[in-house]
């Protein structure tokens, strides 16, 4: 468990706050929150794992490549373990002179934290069921074995 | 005998009930021979032919060779963000 | 003076939770704050006014906008009057479904805020000068008559 | 007389010294004459020739016609955000 990884309640505001400065004049940044749906099915409860060693260390290397392309501050905090609907799993916050690299900064740090960093999530459903969140099955899903629901 | 300890996250560690296998040196000379052996345990056939492997958290291909002290994981599509 | 006006400190964070809701899974939020710099001069204070009800008519069109082009929530708020040095002088938060919206929206908002809202920017400089801040200006910058600056 | 109100903001405000004045009807027959007419007054020349003029809170062109009721604004160059 780091600054990077948590298993309280991420405030963007302090986020934010922590990537403002002076001479900062644009912030932009992200929060990705935990929906009450996925693939077509209502989600009730999820959970968020890590390998998390790893996950820092990927995390880092993807706050200083940003930090590196664009004149930038950039904070990201990812919640793990059960994660309420509607609360933020992600949140990320860039802070630079202007807004161009703000939004830009911010953006990459989205996209390479979903591809690179080592976290996984479960969901629970309505109806019982749970499975593993996975981005490259044509479900976006893989039922847990033996929860009773759809294969 | 010595043995390779591979880290298990999600979904692997739920296929074969463990979040830590140690695996005999002599049945991964490779890493594909390491995921083959995996593959054959109890739970393990829905493991892919080819996952993601991490050496000592930074990833390899299956012709790597591990060795005693890398630390080996498995690791499902990530789904973070 | 409305919801979108307001001569109090906005609070990013209490924008993100308005346009949060359980089937929003991507919320992109942009702050502009108040840099301590400008055209190379030091700024030491600032003063926003607006043209109070047409501000806010153009406001609502183009959060109206965001909504009819992105299925988003967009909620806006523009300080007026002096604003310290570091503050948030507009926050913009858009929630969405997911992230490309959410980000397309909160652009869009912040793009089209200041092209076409009736706000003025007075800066008040190291050197005791003061000028109003022109975009469309050479230098970006206006001096203010007879207050000894550089014209 | 009637006279048709114009609403001064920030430079534009300073450089007339008011945020209201009143210009005749007769000089205001179009939003151009308008302006030609502030303009002239004290402080009024570095008023742009086509400054950016709102009626009712639209912007309008030079040709406008402003009629009494019209809340007519000069506003200079937008700095929000």
């Amino acid at each position: 468990m780091t600054t990077i990884l948590t298993r309280d309640p991420i405030d963007p505001g302090a986020l934010i706050t922590l990537v403002s400065a002076p001479d900062r004049g644009g912030i932009a940044c992200f929060v990705g929150a935990v929906r009450n749906h996925h693939a077509g099915r209502a989600v009730v409860a999820l959970d968020y794992s890590a390998y998390d060693a790893m996950a820092d260390r990927a995390a880092a290397d993807i706050l200083a490549e940003a930090e590196a392309r664009w004149p930038v501050a950039v904070a990201l905090r990812h919640r793990l373990g059960p994660v309420p609907i509607g609360d933020a799993a992600v949140v990320i916050a860039a802070g630079g002179g202007h807004r161009d690299e703000a939004f830009a900064a911010c953006r990459y740090v989205i996209e390479e934290v979903k591809r690179r960093v080592p976290i996984w999530k479960r969901e629970r459903y309505a109806d019982g069921t749970e499975a593993w969140v996975d981005p490259t099955a044509t479900s976006g899903l893989h039922p847990v074995a033996g929860d009773g629901g759809p294969s | 005998m010595p043995s390779i300890p591979v880290l298990l996250f999600a979904r692997y560690a739920d296929l074969l009930g463990a979040s830590r296998i140690e695996v005999p040196l002599s049945a991964a000379a490779t890493v594909a021979d390491l995921v083959r052996h995996l593959r054959a345990l109890p739970g393990g056939a829905a493991i892919p032919e080819r996952p993601f492997v991490a050496v000592n958290m930074a990833q390899v291909d299956e012709g790597y060779r591990p060795e005693p002290g890398d630390e080996v994981a498995l690791l499902p599509p990530m789904a973070g963000g």
